[in-house]
């Protein structure tokens, strides 16, 4: 029995994360209807600067936690404004596509400034060890990264719902001339909300970074899993993503635990299931036409 | 230019119009698509609490003249003066910011909104705008359906939506592109309501419409657009008295 | 109706052909493309030569699902992988001449792809793209752990390449082309059968207004999974020659990247232009082999910048925009007068 | 201080193809294995070349060497087409190198068509010289059965008995599962549970927690790159650290070099060989130095060692016919910088020598000092009898 | 046979999370009538079209067709039966040209459009029933264009012709006249009259004028119920209708 609340404990903390590294990818798509691929370049680009700081200016994880969502932030900017405004008008699948090229060119990018190896991160002080109840054990960073995740999703789910931000976000993208004749200064939104989504990928990196090999590759499998966390969730809906985060996080433990080899599968196989019989995903609003 | 001379002979003639003071000044204005020219020295004005029409055949340029109001339409010659302002270097949505409200013909209702969402998006421009509750009393439908995507509605009750957002954000000058369109006859009059009781607040409406007769119901003066060019200026009471006249010679 | 948004791609299939029946330039093109392929295993090395045509007959079958029918797939390694697995399976184990292994393992990927479109065409656009991308994914693992058949991820080495005991093809690269070409060419024709079909016609319907092609009684879905099952099927053509070719069969032909690759070399060539797909094949293959002998580090700096170029500036790819320029040429000579 | 016996043979008249030797290195140049061998092989096989050239002089029997490269990217399929261009087009005599299992088996088949030399070293798979043995194909520096043997055996014989296993689900790692069950029950030591992840795989918590289950001494990680690093930073965050000990099948220097030491620090591996082990290899590491400005890997050596003694056995022959050279080549003794007590063995082309279990330093007077060789595990030891599944054809 | 109605719903009733658009509607449509269906802003008449062609499916309730029970049918299966509608807002193949969006309604029944061996040529045999229809509708001159390159009036005009192309027994217009000048208005009319020879009918309008001149029956539907039903001036004089739709104004 404690194996299983062991499990279950590790699953939970597994999917906050998932939910936080998904939360970028649904704000992005949420709001401007694009799916960005190079969110796992993204997040690889968030566990390097930090791990950069860390060697070239000696800055830690707390200031990282800072400094990489400012950065990206700055960088999710110029990609909007340089890259993927000009396809906003026209079918997402450009934007797929276009981010898709990109992502090839950051993980080169990286490859060939920073090698293929990985670079060395470390546990911030007081966030090592683990905490222990009985047989059940956690590592202390693992519940602080799972705790920060949940906080950083339930305040951008309230700030896109319950505020005008995300409506008029929405607005400006299924028609941004006619929003604007609303009396909506339209350019004002669109761009720092994708800055935002990039910076949550950023952030998502720098919570890797201490528990996770920091190479070039490091997004290029796991925006595949973040694909299935949010058709399971729903495409766009932000409540729909933090609870697949989760779902994925524990079927993932139980498959570990109890059938590690199909551990990975089962996550596909629950996609397939989700998508045969809610084709909208477990949040998701219905396609419109 | 017999048709410019003749436009101002009934601008002199048929309406006093000159010693109120003008919210909308539309002078010499000409549009173009590309290398088609689609309106012609296009002079309208639209005084506080009055309402003005448009009408012409499919294709003769109101709903481009109405973009070009709104900044929507940027190949123009011309000036559009607001409140004595000149338009010319203000974007869209300052326009809007600055009391021009616009219904457009294809009703513009977003699906990832709500309706309540779609209610709530522009902002109140003054004071003078409904409340939630007032648009809730008048169109109750829209308060029932509040929680659905905008586009899951009617198209009649779509229309209503549209009409609701503008008067929520409290514009004075409002730009109403057939706002008829669809709507059961019923509910047509009630617009005809609105619109008359917004007119005593002192409200400007130019209205694009295709059903003459509605128009002639609330609108004080008419410009006849053909081909991009004002043809006829007349009061209420000349269209009405010429109105079968008009519609043969319009091809209406 | 959650079926109304399928890819509204940029394609321009409206306008007629340019070159009719009648018109010469037509017959001089056909000809000059026929001789490219003869000619090919002579100006490349024989291999690569090959490559391309594989590479290009992938591409077709991508374009025919996102350029005719409006989906991207961005899972055909499944059908490309698995055809080239199963070709594989087949060649060792039964000794069968390879064009009759590589048919088994087109067939093969007609038989996944059929369950797979099913759940997959619930979905449109982005939606449909990331549901195979998974689907594909999943195939993946599942290789990789059905060691004992797919040899893992050291891949299916030596697979044989029996042609009746005709010695040259079956040692040869370059003899080996022109039977493998006439498979591809096989394939190719096939596709342009499908595309120039009432069946394409129907597609194309489907890809612009599905719930209007519902209303005129056309079973909307089933057009879509029957459209997946063809492309899988020439998809898996061309991964059963490739497997061929190269003798073996590797976990990297079921990877997402491949299927990355092959939506590239579509976009490159041209959405909805068919033929586009070879010239992005031979622009693609060309290019990495000769990169991967360069010296040049950054590979993914280039076909990333491609990638990035392509979709922002010249979204009718090469094909669509020399077409489109041939298109505005003849259309300018027939409106001058003749006098 | 090369071992090779072959009398020099009179120089004159050409008996080369096309009057050269062309050495093929074809390795991954952007890759994860970029900085294990990649682009600097090239200049280990360089200072073979300058050696051999400064051994013989004008007698030496290739006087035109030329090196043609590759990257095959880790895709076997472009490994395939660029290994056939070479022995085709660029007339290579001998492939070097080929990291990646199904890479470098792809390149065996090449090399058994065209009847040309295939000196392996990056790629670990006993298929090499086993079921997909061939005449003309070498395996120079490593396999998983060495590391086993190595790792596996020491650890469980000085006290480390009860082991469980971790490994990823894919050929290299299975490979490796089975080797080690095996060395540590050899060794008299037992295997609790062998658990397989999903590869590539970056949440091991939940691995770790069940590899923990049962009170083990040793856990073994047969991880490789990301994986492998993955696994040790969220094995040192776990409750496990530092009461369990953690053994891990496959690392190389360039693993702990970007890691940092104080994430492996004294965990134990086996290594081909190391650059700092003795005078001989200092030496010629400063050679590599030179060049490179860094220090060499074990691949970068086994480089040197199988390009030099490639260059040996052309001189031996007379020839860089392939049947000849190969029949200079097996059954050899080599003792050079990188081979100890090395041997190529005929029955199976195994390079036996001798290999190292190694101990991570817990810190560094230089960079790249990072290993504390452990013990010397004899080379019969390390690679014990010829592969019997291989027929040698 | 001629006596069975050609369609009847039986406490037909859809409902959107808890919101009934349709309910209990019971609606019978006699063979070789003109039926129109008119009613206030979401009293569910586009709902209702959408339950009887499979776009939409009844929460509860039936729909017969031709004495058959067609209730949960998709789209794709019910147009084969000989039930055609037409779109509120013109839905068309914008990159076809006429002629091929009139071949694909003809091929449609015959299964052609299965054919993937075979050249699309093929589908030209249809092309002087096509060029037929055209001509019916006045835009045979626009045979090779685009559908892109009509005005409003010309598409609707279209929509008209697959719709006869369909050669339906049922045809379902949706609002076939809105956005319409007078003119355009006149001339649908008279279209839809020469349509309905020979089969039945059933359109949506709010324009009285139009339900005026076409009708043989009409239906009023208010909040997804029916109101009233009988002759147009039967259902024009009749209070409840004044007060829920044509307001008081009129007349
Ligand atoms: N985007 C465009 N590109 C090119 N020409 C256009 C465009 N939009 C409108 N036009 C043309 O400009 C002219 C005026 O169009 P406009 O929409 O202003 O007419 P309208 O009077 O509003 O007609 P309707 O009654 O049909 O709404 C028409 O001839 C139309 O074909
Ligand atoms: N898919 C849907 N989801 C939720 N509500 C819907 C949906 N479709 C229609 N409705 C609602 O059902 C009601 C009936 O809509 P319907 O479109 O049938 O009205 P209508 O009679 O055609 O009106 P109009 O004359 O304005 O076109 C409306 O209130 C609408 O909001
Ligand atoms: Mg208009
Ligand atoms: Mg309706």
């Amino acid at each position: 029995m404690s194996a299983f609340i062991q499990y279950t404990l590790q699953g939970l903390a597994a999917g906050g994360f998932y939910a936080l590294s998904a939360l970028g990818l649904a704000v992005i798509f949420g709001v401007l209807g694009v799916v960005n691929f190079s969110h796992g370049a993204c997040y690889m680009l968030g566990a390097v600067i930090s791990a950069v700081l860390l060697s070239e200016l000696h800055a830690g994880f707390w200031v990282a936690l800072v400094v990489v969502p400012i950065l990206m932030f700055g960088f999710g900017v110029l990609m909007e404004r340089l890259l993927v405004r000009w396809l906003l008008a026209l079918d997402p699948l450009y934007n797929f596509l276009l981010t898709f090229g990109l992502t090839l060119i950051l993980v080169e990018a990286v490859k060939q400034r920073y090698g293929v190896s990985g670079l060395p991160y470390e546990v911030p002080d007081g966030l090592g060890g683990q905490v222990s109840v009985g047989s059940v054990n956690l590592s202390t960073y693992s519940i602080f990264a799972c705790l920060f995740s949940v906080v950083v999703c339930v305040g951008v789910g309230l700030l896109l719902t319950k505020t005008r931000i995300g409506m008029i976000v929405r607005a400006s993208t299924e028609a941004p001339e006619r929003t604007r004749a609303l009396g909506i200064n339209v350019g004002r939104w669109v761009t720092p909300v994708f800055g935002f989504g990039i910076a949550l990928a950023g952030l998502a990196g720098v919570l890797a970074a201490p528990t996770r090999a920091i190479t070039a590759e490091m997004g290029s499998n796991f925006i595949i899993i973040l694909f299935a966390v949010v058709v399971i969730g729903g495409l766009g809906s932000i409540l729909g993503g933090v609870v697949a985060g989760f779902l994925v996080g524990l079927v993932e433990a139980y498959g570990i635990a109890y059938q590690p080899r199909y551990a990975q599968i089962v996550i596909f196989v629950l996609m397939a299931v989700v998508v045969l019989v809610r084709p909208s995903g477990l949040f998701g609003r219905e396609e419109v036409a | 230019m017999s048709d410019d001379t003749r436009t101002t002979e009934a601008d002199a003639s048929a309406v006093a119009t000159q010693s109120r003071p003008r919210m909308l000044d539309v002078s010499g204005l000409s549009a173009w698509y590309g290398e088609a020219r689609v309106l012609t020295d296009v002079s309208i004005d639209v005084a506080p609490g009055e309402v003005v029409t448009l009408v012409g055949r499919n294709g003769a340029g109101k709903t481009t003249l109405l973009r070009s109001v709104m900044g929507l339409h940027r190949q123009t010659e011309g000036t559009i003066a607001f409140d004595g302002n000149d338009l010319a270097r203000r974007s869209a949505d300052a326009r809007a910011r600055a009391g021009i409200g616009w219904v457009p013909d294809d009703r513009g209702i977003y699906s990832s909104l709500t309706v309540a969402e779609n209610l709530l998006l522009p902002p109140v421009v003054h004071a003078d705008a409904w409340s939630l509750e007032r648009v809730y009393e008048f169109f109750p439908v829209l308060h029932e359906r509040r929680d659905f995507p905008g586009t899951k509605l009617s198209g009649g009750e779509q229309q209503m939506l549209a009409m609701a957002r503008v008067l929520r954000m409290g514009s004075r000058l409002l730009l109403l592109d057939e706002p008829s369109e669809g709507l059961a006859p019923v509910i047509v009059s009630r617009i005809g309501e609105i619109i008359r009781e917004i007119k005593g607040q002192g409200v400007g409406v130019l209205l694009v419409e295709q059903n003459v007769k509605f128009a002639s119901t609330v609108a004080d003066r008419h410009y006849l657009l053909a081909q991009g060019k004002v043809v006829e200026h007349l009061a209420n009471d000349d269209f009405r008295a010429r109105e079968r006249e008009l519609l043969t010679y319009l091809g209406m | 109706m959650s079926e109304q948004m399928t890819a509204k791609v940029d394609v321009d299939l409206a306008q007629p052909s340019i070159l009719s029946r009648r018109n010469p330039l037509r017959y001089l093109l056909l000809l000059g493309g026929f001789a490219v392929l003869v000619m090919l295993p002579y100006w490349i090395y024989p291999p690569v030569a090959m490559d391309i045509l594989c590479w290009g007959l992938f591409a077709i079958s991508v374009d025919l699902l996102l350029g005719f029918t409006g989906l991207l797939s961005f899972g055909h390694a499944a059908f490309w992988g698995g055809s080239a697995y199963c070709t594989g399976l087949i060649a060792t184990h039964w000794g069968v001449p390879f064009p009759v292994a590589v048919l088994g393992g087109a067939i093969f990927s007609m038989l996944i792809a059929w369950p797979i479109g099913y759940l997959s065409v619930r979905r449109t656009g982005i939606y449909f793209a990331m549901v195979t991308l998974a689907f594909a994914q999943m195939l993946y693992f599942i290789a990789n752990l059905a060691r004992d058949l797919t040899g893992g991820d050291n891949g299916l080495q030596g697979i044989p390449r029996n042609f009746f005991g005709i010695e040259p093809v079956e040692t040869d690269p370059f003899y080996f082309y022109y039977v493998g070409a006439v498979l591809i060419v096989l394939g190719i024709l096939l596709a342009w059968r499908v595309v120039n079909s009432p069946f394409g016609r129907v597609l194309t319907a489907v890809r612009d207004n599905p719930a209007r092609a519902r209303g005129l009684g056309y079973d909307v879905e089933r057009y879509k999974i029957t459209a997946f099952v063809i492309s899988a099927g020439l998809a898996g053509l061309a991964g059963g020659v490739f497997a061929v070719s190269h003798q073996f069969a590797s976990l990297q032909e079921l990877m997402w990247t491949t299927s990355g690759k092959a939506v590239l070399v579509t976009v490159l060539g041209g959405i909805g232009t068919l033929w586009g797909g070879l010239v992005g094949a031979g622009i693609v293959v060309t290019l990495e082999d000769y990169l991967a002998g360069s010296g040049f580090e950054g590979i993914g700096l280039i076909t990333g910048t491609i990638f990035v170029v392509i979709v922002l500036l010249f979204r009718h790819g090469i094909w669509g925009t020399g077409r489109n320029v041939l298109r505005r040429y003849v259309v300018q000579r027939r409106s001058r007068p003749r006098d | 201080a090369c071992g090779g016996a072959g009398g020099p043979q009179s120089g004159g008249s050409s008996k080369l193809t096309d009057d050269k030797i062309v050495i093929g290195l074809l390795n991954d140049q952007s890759g994860v294995y970029k900085d294990l061998s990649g682009p600097n092989s090239k200049v280990a096989i360089q200072l073979a070349i300058d050696d051999y050239k400064a051994k013989y002089g004008d007698k030496a029997v290739a006087k035109d060497i030329e090196i043609v490269t590759a990257d095959h990217q880790n895709k076997a399929d472009i490994a395939n087409s660029k290994a056939q261009e070479m022995y085709d087009r660029q007339k290579a005599d001998v492939i070097l190198d080929v990291p990646n299992s199904a890479a470098g088996l792809a390149v065996a088949t090449q090399a058994k068509a065209k009847k040309k030399l295939y000196i392996n070293i990056g790629a670990g798979t006993t298929a090499l010289t086993g079921e997909k043995c061939n005449k003309y194909t070498f395996h120079w520096a490593y396999n998983t059965a060495a590391l086993a043997r190595g790792t596996a055996g020491t650890i469980t014989k000085a006290g480390g008995t009860s082991w469980n296993i971790v490994y990823p689900d894919y050929a290299f790692g299975q490979d490796m599962n089975k080797s080690f069950t095996k060395e540590i029950q050899a060794a008299g030591g037992s295997v609790g549970q062998s658990i397989a992840s999903p590869f590539p795989s970056d949440n091991f918590a939940t691995f770790i927690t069940k590899a923990g289950e049962g009170n083990p001494k040793v856990i073994g990680s047969m991880h490789a790159g990301g994986d492998l690093i993955n696994f040790v930073k969220q094995f040192n965050q776990s409750p496990l650290k530092g009461k369990v000990q953690l053994a891990v099948g496959l690392m190389f220097i360039t693993d702990i070099h970007s890691l940092g030491l104080d994430q492996f620090a004294g965990t134990q591996f086996t290594d081909a060989w190391y650059w700092n082990f003795d005078a001989q290899n200092k030496k010629w590491a400063d050679r590599f130095k030179e060049k490179t400005n860094t220090r060499p890997s074990f691949a970068h050596a086994a480089n040197y060692s199988a390009a030099l003694n490639y260059l040996e056995a052309v001189q031996a022959a007379g020839t860089d016919d392939a049947d000849a050279v190969v029949g200079q080549l097996e059954g050899k003794k080599i003792n050079d910088v990188f081979l100890r007590n090395g041997e190529v063995r005929k029955a199976d082309h195994a390079v036996i020598h001798d290999m190292y279990l190694a101990k991570v330093k817990s810190s560094a007077s230089e960079d790249w000092d990072y290993e504390d060789i452990v013990k010397t595990i004899p080379a019969a030891e390390a690679y014990g009898e010829a592969n019997p599944a291989c027929a040698m054809s | 046979m001629t006596g069975t109605p050609l369609l009847e719903t039986r406490a037909l009733a859809k409902e959107f999370r808890g919101f009934r658009a349709v309910s209990e509607v019971d609606l019978t449509v006699a063979r070789g009538t003109v039926h129109a269906l008119v009613g206030p802003n979401g009293a569910g008449k586009t709902t209702l079209f959408n339950l009887l062609t499979g776009f939409l499916t009844p929460s509860s309730g039936t729909v017969l067709f031709d004495g058959h029970d067609i209730t949960g049918r998709a789209p794709e299966q019910i147009a084969p039966l000989g039930i055609a509608r037409s779109f509120q807002i013109t839905s068309l193949f914008e990159a076809m040209t006429l002629r091929e969006h009139l071949e694909l309604a003809l091929a449609s029944p015959t299964g052609m459009g299965r054919q993937w061996w075979r050249s699309v040529t093929r589908m030209s045999r249809f092309k002087d029933r096509a060029m037929d229809l055209l001509e019916q509708v006045g835009l045979a001159d626009r045979a090779g264009a685009p559908a892109s390159s009509l005005a409003y009036g010309q598409k609707r005009a279209l929509e008209l012709a697959i719709a006869m192309a369909l050669d339906p027994k049922l045809l379902l217009l949706d609002e076939p006249t809105a956005g319409m000048g007078i003119e355009d208005v006149d001339r649908t009319i008279a279209l839809v009259k020469q349509l309905a020879a020979g089969r039945t009918v059933v359109f949506v309008d709010h324009n009285m004028h139009v339900v005026g001149s076409l009708a043989d029956r009409v239906t009023v539907l208010q909040s997804g119920q029916v109101l009233a039903e009988g002759t147009y001036e039967q259902v024009r004089a009749d209070d409840r209708v004044i007060t829920a739709y044509l307001g008081a104004a009129h007349e």
